[in-house]
Protein backbone atom coordinates (compact mmCIF):
# COMPACT_ATOMS: atom_id res chain seq x y z
CA UNK A 1 0.00 0.00 0.00
CA UNK A 2 1.05 3.37 -0.74
CA UNK A 3 -0.29 6.64 0.36
CA UNK A 4 0.92 9.43 -1.03
CA UNK A 5 -0.87 13.41 -0.76
CA UNK A 6 0.18 16.52 -0.38
CA UNK A 7 -2.13 18.89 2.16
CA UNK A 8 -3.23 21.86 3.18
CA UNK A 9 -4.26 21.09 6.43
CA UNK A 10 -2.12 19.21 9.52
CA UNK A 11 -0.06 16.40 9.53
CA UNK A 12 -1.37 13.23 11.97
CA UNK A 13 2.20 11.13 12.66
CA UNK A 14 0.11 8.68 14.02
CA UNK A 15 -2.36 7.78 10.92
CA UNK A 16 0.86 7.78 9.49
CA UNK A 17 1.64 5.10 11.42
CA UNK A 18 -1.09 3.37 10.95
CA UNK A 19 -1.28 3.04 7.37
CA UNK A 20 1.92 1.13 6.70
CA UNK A 21 1.30 -1.49 10.21
CA UNK A 22 1.00 -5.24 8.63
CA UNK A 23 0.78 -8.90 10.55
CA UNK A 24 4.38 -9.31 8.54
CA UNK A 25 5.82 -6.12 9.88
CA UNK A 26 8.95 -6.40 12.10
CA UNK A 27 9.23 -2.48 12.07
CA UNK A 28 8.23 0.78 11.31
CA UNK A 29 10.15 3.82 11.10
CA UNK A 30 8.59 7.11 10.58
CA UNK A 31 10.32 10.90 9.50
CA UNK A 32 8.35 13.98 10.99
CA UNK A 33 10.14 16.42 9.63
CA UNK A 34 9.63 19.76 12.05
CA UNK A 35 9.53 23.86 11.41
CA UNK A 36 12.22 25.19 13.43
CA UNK A 37 12.52 28.37 15.24
CA UNK A 38 15.76 29.51 13.19
CA UNK A 39 18.34 28.44 10.48
CA UNK A 40 21.84 29.18 10.52
CA UNK A 41 21.08 31.64 13.60
CA UNK A 42 18.43 33.50 12.38
CA UNK A 43 15.43 33.65 14.18
CA UNK A 44 12.48 31.98 11.72
CA UNK A 45 9.03 33.54 12.01
CA UNK A 46 6.74 31.32 10.15
CA UNK A 47 7.62 29.05 6.37
CA UNK A 48 5.11 29.11 3.49
CA UNK A 49 5.63 25.86 1.35
CA UNK A 50 4.27 25.66 -2.01
CA UNK A 51 4.26 22.90 -4.90
CA UNK A 52 3.99 21.99 -8.62
CA UNK A 53 1.16 19.39 -7.13
CA UNK A 54 1.31 16.84 -10.08
CA UNK A 55 4.66 16.38 -10.23
CA UNK A 56 5.36 16.45 -6.23
CA UNK A 57 3.07 13.88 -6.50
CA UNK A 58 4.65 11.89 -9.68
CA UNK A 59 8.34 12.27 -7.90
CA UNK A 60 7.45 11.04 -4.79
CA UNK A 61 5.89 7.97 -6.42
CA UNK A 62 8.66 7.21 -7.82
CA UNK A 63 10.35 7.67 -4.49
CA UNK A 64 7.68 4.50 -3.51
CA UNK A 65 8.70 2.45 -6.58
CA UNK A 66 12.47 2.69 -5.26
CA UNK A 67 11.92 1.99 -1.81
CA UNK A 68 9.52 -1.24 -3.01
CA UNK A 69 12.56 -2.29 -5.35
CA UNK A 70 15.36 -1.45 -3.23
CA UNK A 71 14.26 -2.13 0.27
CA UNK A 72 11.24 -4.14 -0.13
CA UNK A 73 9.25 -2.30 2.21
CA UNK A 74 5.46 -3.60 2.75
CA UNK A 75 4.28 -0.12 2.42
CA UNK A 76 5.10 3.55 3.12
CA UNK A 77 3.39 6.95 3.91
CA UNK A 78 4.72 10.31 2.62
CA UNK A 79 2.68 13.03 3.35
CA UNK A 80 3.62 16.64 2.87
CA UNK A 81 1.70 19.95 3.97
CA UNK A 82 1.48 23.28 2.05
CA UNK A 83 0.73 26.79 2.71
CA UNK A 84 1.59 28.69 5.80
CA UNK A 85 3.69 26.65 8.69
CA UNK A 86 4.42 28.14 12.01
CA UNK A 87 7.08 26.90 14.69
CA UNK A 88 6.84 23.30 15.43
CA UNK A 89 4.50 22.80 12.48
CA UNK A 90 5.09 19.31 10.57
CA UNK A 91 5.91 19.60 7.28
CA UNK A 92 6.28 16.43 6.21
CA UNK A 93 5.78 12.93 7.29
CA UNK A 94 7.16 9.73 6.01
CA UNK A 95 6.68 6.36 7.40
CA UNK A 96 7.34 2.56 6.54
CA UNK A 97 7.13 -1.05 7.50
CA UNK A 98 9.56 -3.56 6.71
CA UNK A 99 10.10 -7.28 7.62
CA UNK A 100 13.43 -6.49 9.39
CA UNK A 101 14.58 -3.06 11.07
CA UNK A 102 17.73 -1.93 9.35
CA UNK A 103 16.02 -1.54 5.90
CA UNK A 104 13.09 0.76 7.22
CA UNK A 105 16.04 2.93 8.81
CA UNK A 106 18.25 3.23 5.50
CA UNK A 107 14.74 3.02 3.27
CA UNK A 108 13.56 5.97 5.36
CA UNK A 109 15.98 8.33 5.21
CA UNK A 110 16.93 7.49 1.37
CA UNK A 111 12.88 9.01 1.17
CA UNK A 112 13.76 12.01 2.93
CA UNK A 113 17.18 12.80 1.35
CA UNK A 114 15.73 11.77 -2.26
CA UNK A 115 12.25 14.01 -1.50
CA UNK A 116 14.29 17.15 -0.98
CA UNK A 117 16.54 16.74 -4.14
CA UNK A 118 14.03 15.90 -6.14
CA UNK A 119 10.31 17.06 -5.28
CA UNK A 120 9.29 20.39 -6.63
CA UNK A 121 8.00 21.89 -3.60
CA UNK A 122 9.65 24.96 -2.54
CA UNK A 123 10.26 26.72 0.82
CA UNK A 124 10.22 30.01 1.64
CA UNK A 125 11.23 31.36 5.09
CA UNK A 126 9.65 34.19 6.98
CA UNK A 127 11.99 36.52 9.22
CA UNK A 128 11.03 39.62 11.46
CA UNK A 129 12.67 41.15 8.56
CA UNK A 130 12.36 39.59 4.96
CA UNK A 131 11.94 36.37 3.61
CA UNK A 132 13.75 33.90 1.66
CA UNK A 133 13.61 30.98 -0.45
CA UNK A 134 15.49 28.57 0.66
CA UNK A 135 18.41 26.67 -1.64
CA UNK A 136 17.55 29.80 -4.36
CA UNK A 137 21.10 31.49 -3.80
CA UNK A 138 24.46 29.63 -3.83
CA UNK B 1 5.91 29.44 -31.96
CA UNK B 2 4.32 30.04 -28.70
CA UNK B 3 5.08 28.20 -25.44
CA UNK B 4 3.33 28.38 -22.02
CA UNK B 5 5.67 29.37 -19.60
CA UNK B 6 4.70 28.22 -15.69
CA UNK B 7 7.02 29.61 -12.51
CA UNK B 8 7.33 28.31 -9.21
CA UNK B 9 8.84 29.72 -5.96
CA UNK B 10 11.84 32.64 -6.53
CA UNK B 11 10.88 31.75 -9.95
CA UNK B 12 7.26 33.28 -10.27
CA UNK B 13 8.91 36.62 -8.42
CA UNK B 14 12.05 36.98 -11.05
CA UNK B 15 9.62 36.87 -14.00
CA UNK B 16 7.13 38.38 -11.83
CA UNK B 17 3.81 36.08 -12.92
CA UNK B 18 3.15 32.45 -12.21
CA UNK B 19 2.17 31.54 -15.82
CA UNK B 20 2.62 33.52 -19.14
CA UNK B 21 3.41 32.96 -23.15
CA UNK B 22 6.84 33.12 -24.82
CA UNK B 23 7.25 33.66 -28.02
CA UNK B 24 10.18 31.72 -28.89
CA UNK B 25 11.69 30.65 -32.82
CA UNK B 26 11.49 27.34 -33.59
CA UNK B 27 13.50 24.63 -33.04
CA UNK B 28 14.25 25.92 -29.47
CA UNK B 29 15.76 23.39 -26.85
CA UNK B 30 15.81 23.74 -22.96
CA UNK B 31 18.89 25.11 -22.93
CA UNK B 32 18.17 27.73 -25.66
CA UNK B 33 15.33 28.64 -23.29
CA UNK B 34 17.64 28.75 -20.26
CA UNK B 35 19.81 31.44 -21.88
CA UNK B 36 16.94 33.31 -23.28
CA UNK B 37 15.67 33.65 -19.78
CA UNK B 38 18.95 34.66 -18.56
CA UNK B 39 19.25 37.36 -20.93
CA UNK B 40 15.58 38.67 -20.30
CA UNK B 41 15.71 37.93 -16.87
CA UNK B 42 18.87 38.68 -15.29
CA UNK B 43 18.11 37.30 -11.79
CA UNK B 44 18.29 34.41 -13.30
CA UNK B 45 21.80 34.07 -13.22
CA UNK B 46 21.69 34.45 -9.44
CA UNK B 47 20.29 31.11 -8.92
CA UNK B 48 22.22 28.13 -7.96
CA UNK B 49 20.62 26.21 -10.77
CA UNK B 50 17.24 25.73 -12.79
CA UNK B 51 16.01 22.93 -14.20
CA UNK B 52 12.78 22.55 -16.49
CA UNK B 53 9.57 20.10 -16.67
CA UNK B 54 7.69 18.84 -19.08
CA UNK B 55 4.31 17.37 -18.66
CA UNK B 56 5.61 16.87 -15.27
CA UNK B 57 9.12 14.91 -16.05
CA UNK B 58 12.27 16.78 -15.16
CA UNK B 59 14.25 17.41 -18.94
CA UNK B 60 17.55 17.76 -19.77
CA UNK B 61 18.80 20.89 -22.02
CA UNK B 62 18.91 18.97 -25.21
CA UNK B 63 14.63 18.64 -25.26
CA UNK B 64 13.31 20.61 -28.07
CA UNK B 65 10.30 22.03 -27.33
CA UNK B 66 7.36 22.15 -29.43
CA UNK B 67 4.00 24.69 -30.11
CA UNK B 68 1.54 24.40 -27.40
CA UNK B 69 4.47 23.21 -24.53
CA UNK B 70 3.70 24.02 -20.84
CA UNK B 71 6.96 24.34 -19.65
CA UNK B 72 7.68 24.75 -16.19
CA UNK B 73 10.45 26.37 -14.27
CA UNK B 74 11.94 24.24 -11.48
CA UNK B 75 14.12 26.71 -9.59
CA UNK B 76 16.19 24.46 -6.62
CA UNK B 77 13.64 22.77 -4.63
CA UNK B 78 13.47 23.07 -0.74
CA UNK B 79 10.54 20.84 0.64
CA UNK B 80 11.29 18.58 3.37
CA UNK C 1 13.95 15.91 28.79
CA UNK C 2 14.36 11.37 28.74
CA UNK C 3 11.06 9.60 29.02
CA UNK C 4 12.09 6.02 29.86
CA UNK C 5 9.50 3.27 30.90
CA UNK C 6 8.89 -0.14 30.95
CA UNK C 7 5.00 -0.47 30.67
CA UNK C 8 2.51 -4.25 31.05
CA UNK C 9 0.00 -1.78 28.79
CA UNK C 10 -0.17 -1.01 24.96
CA UNK C 11 2.28 1.01 23.84
CA UNK C 12 1.04 4.66 21.99
CA UNK C 13 3.25 6.07 19.18
CA UNK C 14 1.56 9.48 18.80
CA UNK C 15 2.14 10.33 22.75
CA UNK C 16 6.27 9.01 22.38
CA UNK C 17 6.33 11.49 19.32
CA UNK C 18 4.95 14.37 21.22
CA UNK C 19 7.30 13.66 24.16
CA UNK C 20 10.47 14.83 22.07
CA UNK C 21 8.94 17.77 20.24
CA UNK C 22 10.77 20.83 20.83
CA UNK C 23 10.80 24.22 18.91
CA UNK C 24 15.02 23.68 18.37
CA UNK C 25 13.85 20.68 16.49
CA UNK C 26 14.29 19.83 13.12
CA UNK C 27 13.28 16.20 12.44
CA UNK C 28 11.94 13.07 15.66
CA UNK C 29 12.42 10.01 14.16
CA UNK C 30 10.39 6.91 15.35
CA UNK C 31 11.17 3.55 15.61
CA UNK C 32 7.76 1.33 16.38
CA UNK C 33 9.21 -2.32 17.05
CA UNK C 34 5.95 -4.49 15.70
CA UNK C 35 5.33 -8.24 16.30
CA UNK C 36 5.87 -10.71 13.54
CA UNK C 37 3.56 -13.49 12.51
CA UNK C 38 6.41 -15.57 11.48
CA UNK C 39 10.12 -16.10 12.44
CA UNK C 40 12.30 -18.26 10.36
CA UNK C 41 9.09 -19.16 8.75
CA UNK C 42 7.61 -20.51 11.76
CA UNK C 43 4.10 -19.06 12.58
CA UNK C 44 4.08 -17.34 16.16
CA UNK C 45 0.94 -16.71 17.96
CA UNK C 46 2.00 -14.72 20.04
CA UNK C 47 5.18 -13.37 22.33
CA UNK C 48 5.80 -12.73 25.92
CA UNK C 49 8.35 -10.56 27.33
CA UNK C 50 9.44 -10.27 30.62
CA UNK C 51 12.53 -7.90 31.98
CA UNK C 52 14.62 -7.28 35.18
CA UNK C 53 12.95 -4.35 35.24
CA UNK C 54 15.33 -1.65 37.50
CA UNK C 55 18.24 -2.71 35.43
CA UNK C 56 16.65 -2.85 32.17
CA UNK C 57 15.89 0.73 32.56
CA UNK C 58 18.99 1.57 33.83
CA UNK C 59 20.67 0.30 30.80
CA UNK C 60 18.00 2.15 28.65
CA UNK C 61 19.37 5.17 30.95
CA UNK C 62 23.04 4.30 29.83
CA UNK C 63 21.63 4.32 25.93
CA UNK C 64 19.67 7.78 26.31
CA UNK C 65 23.47 9.05 27.99
CA UNK C 66 25.23 8.08 24.81
CA UNK C 67 22.36 9.58 22.19
CA UNK C 68 23.07 13.15 24.52
CA UNK C 69 26.76 12.81 24.61
CA UNK C 70 27.27 11.44 20.59
CA UNK C 71 24.45 12.81 18.75
CA UNK C 72 23.60 15.95 20.36
CA UNK C 73 19.81 14.63 20.68
CA UNK C 74 17.04 17.36 22.34
CA UNK C 75 15.02 14.65 23.43
CA UNK C 76 14.32 10.81 23.89
CA UNK C 77 11.44 8.65 24.81
CA UNK C 78 12.18 5.18 24.96
CA UNK C 79 9.08 2.63 25.91
CA UNK C 80 9.33 -1.17 26.33
CA UNK C 81 6.13 -3.11 26.38
CA UNK C 82 6.11 -6.60 28.77
CA UNK C 83 3.75 -9.49 29.59
CA UNK C 84 1.90 -11.15 26.17
CA UNK C 85 1.62 -9.93 23.30
CA UNK C 86 -0.68 -10.52 20.50
CA UNK C 87 0.65 -9.95 16.21
CA UNK C 88 0.70 -6.07 15.11
CA UNK C 89 1.09 -5.56 19.18
CA UNK C 90 4.28 -3.09 19.94
CA UNK C 91 7.04 -4.13 21.99
CA UNK C 92 8.86 -0.83 21.45
CA UNK C 93 8.81 2.74 20.74
CA UNK C 94 11.59 4.95 20.55
CA UNK C 95 11.31 8.74 19.45
CA UNK C 96 14.23 11.24 19.54
CA UNK C 97 14.06 14.35 18.42
CA UNK C 98 17.22 16.34 17.06
CA UNK C 99 18.12 20.14 15.17
CA UNK C 100 19.15 18.04 11.90
CA UNK C 101 17.97 14.66 10.64
CA UNK C 102 20.77 12.64 10.27
CA UNK C 103 21.43 13.05 13.79
CA UNK C 104 18.29 11.33 14.50
CA UNK C 105 18.21 8.56 12.24
CA UNK C 106 22.03 7.46 13.06
CA UNK C 107 20.83 7.77 16.74
CA UNK C 108 17.58 6.00 16.61
CA UNK C 109 19.19 3.44 14.98
CA UNK C 110 21.87 3.21 17.56
CA UNK C 111 19.52 3.24 20.24
CA UNK C 112 17.34 0.49 18.87
CA UNK C 113 20.97 -2.21 18.35
CA UNK C 114 21.99 -1.24 21.25
CA UNK C 115 18.69 -2.45 23.76
CA UNK C 116 18.65 -5.32 21.73
CA UNK C 117 22.24 -6.54 22.88
CA UNK C 118 22.35 -4.58 26.57
CA UNK C 119 18.88 -4.38 28.18
CA UNK C 120 17.61 -7.31 29.97
CA UNK C 121 14.47 -8.26 28.54
CA UNK C 122 13.77 -11.46 27.22
CA UNK C 123 11.32 -12.53 24.35
CA UNK C 124 9.28 -16.01 24.48
CA UNK C 125 7.98 -16.90 21.19
CA UNK C 126 5.05 -18.90 21.49
CA UNK C 127 3.76 -21.25 18.33
CA UNK C 128 1.31 -23.34 17.70
CA UNK C 129 3.43 -26.52 18.87
CA UNK C 130 5.64 -24.93 21.65
CA UNK C 131 7.90 -21.86 22.87
CA UNK C 132 11.30 -21.05 22.69
CA UNK C 133 13.05 -18.24 24.55
CA UNK C 134 14.47 -16.07 21.58
CA UNK C 135 18.51 -15.93 21.10
CA UNK C 136 18.78 -18.73 24.12
CA UNK C 137 20.56 -21.08 21.85
CA UNK C 138 23.26 -20.75 19.24
CA UNK D 1 28.70 -17.99 52.14
CA UNK D 2 25.48 -17.41 50.98
CA UNK D 3 24.48 -15.90 47.94
CA UNK D 4 21.09 -14.74 46.59
CA UNK D 5 20.64 -16.18 42.90
CA UNK D 6 17.97 -13.95 40.77
CA UNK D 7 16.95 -16.18 37.37
CA UNK D 8 15.09 -15.01 33.86
CA UNK D 9 13.75 -16.46 30.60
CA UNK D 10 15.38 -19.66 29.97
CA UNK D 11 18.01 -19.28 33.27
CA UNK D 12 14.58 -19.29 35.77
CA UNK D 13 13.34 -22.80 33.40
CA UNK D 14 16.83 -24.16 33.73
CA UNK D 15 16.99 -23.94 37.57
CA UNK D 16 13.75 -24.10 37.93
CA UNK D 17 12.99 -21.15 39.88
CA UNK D 18 13.17 -17.69 39.70
CA UNK D 19 14.86 -17.13 42.92
CA UNK D 20 17.59 -18.95 45.50
CA UNK D 21 19.95 -18.57 47.69
CA UNK D 22 23.10 -21.09 46.76
CA UNK D 23 25.82 -21.95 49.18
CA UNK D 24 29.13 -20.94 47.63
CA UNK D 25 32.77 -21.30 49.10
CA UNK D 26 34.24 -17.84 49.81
CA UNK D 27 36.10 -16.45 47.74
CA UNK D 28 33.95 -16.74 44.88
CA UNK D 29 33.93 -15.04 41.62
CA UNK D 30 31.88 -14.65 39.07
CA UNK D 31 33.94 -16.99 36.80
CA UNK D 32 33.69 -19.56 39.18
CA UNK D 33 29.81 -19.55 40.08
CA UNK D 34 29.48 -20.02 36.40
CA UNK D 35 31.76 -22.94 36.60
CA UNK D 36 29.68 -24.08 39.64
CA UNK D 37 26.26 -23.96 37.55
CA UNK D 38 27.57 -25.56 34.38
CA UNK D 39 27.90 -28.45 36.28
CA UNK D 40 24.85 -28.22 38.63
CA UNK D 41 22.73 -27.64 35.77
CA UNK D 42 24.24 -28.93 32.86
CA UNK D 43 21.53 -27.17 30.27
CA UNK D 44 23.36 -23.97 30.88
CA UNK D 45 26.56 -25.30 28.49
CA UNK D 46 23.95 -25.02 25.35
CA UNK D 47 22.93 -21.56 26.03
CA UNK D 48 25.09 -19.25 24.00
CA UNK D 49 26.20 -16.61 26.59
CA UNK D 50 25.43 -16.00 29.58
CA UNK D 51 26.24 -13.06 32.05
CA UNK D 52 25.95 -11.57 35.23
CA UNK D 53 24.74 -8.47 36.94
CA UNK D 54 25.20 -7.47 40.78
CA UNK D 55 23.50 -4.58 42.16
CA UNK D 56 21.81 -4.02 38.81
CA UNK D 57 25.36 -3.99 36.76
CA UNK D 58 26.90 -6.53 34.13
CA UNK D 59 30.13 -7.84 36.15
CA UNK D 60 32.83 -9.79 34.42
CA UNK D 61 34.50 -13.06 35.12
CA UNK D 62 36.48 -11.97 38.23
CA UNK D 63 34.45 -10.14 40.03
CA UNK D 64 34.40 -11.25 43.86
CA UNK D 65 31.27 -12.23 45.17
CA UNK D 66 30.58 -11.31 48.68
CA UNK D 67 28.16 -12.71 51.56
CA UNK D 68 24.49 -12.19 50.42
CA UNK D 69 25.02 -10.34 47.06
CA UNK D 70 22.17 -10.63 44.82
CA UNK D 71 23.46 -12.10 42.06
CA UNK D 72 21.00 -11.91 38.70
CA UNK D 73 22.14 -14.75 35.83
CA UNK D 74 21.21 -12.70 32.55
CA UNK D 75 20.70 -14.89 29.81
CA UNK D 76 21.47 -13.85 26.37
CA UNK D 77 18.66 -10.67 26.09
CA UNK D 78 15.83 -10.41 23.26
CA UNK D 79 13.82 -7.36 23.87
CA UNK D 80 12.48 -5.03 21.08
Amino acid sequence: MRDIKILDTPLNTQSCHDAVEDPAAGGIVVFVGLVRNQTKSRQVVRLAFESYVPMALKEMDKIADSLYEKWGILHVCIHHRIGVLDIGDIPVVIALSTPHRQAAFEACQYAIDTLKETVPIWKKEIFKDGAVWVSAHP
Amino acid sequence: MKINLIAFGIAKEIINTPECILEVTNPCSIGSLKQILMEKYEEFQKIQSIKFAINEDYQEDHFLLKEGDEVVIIPPVSGG
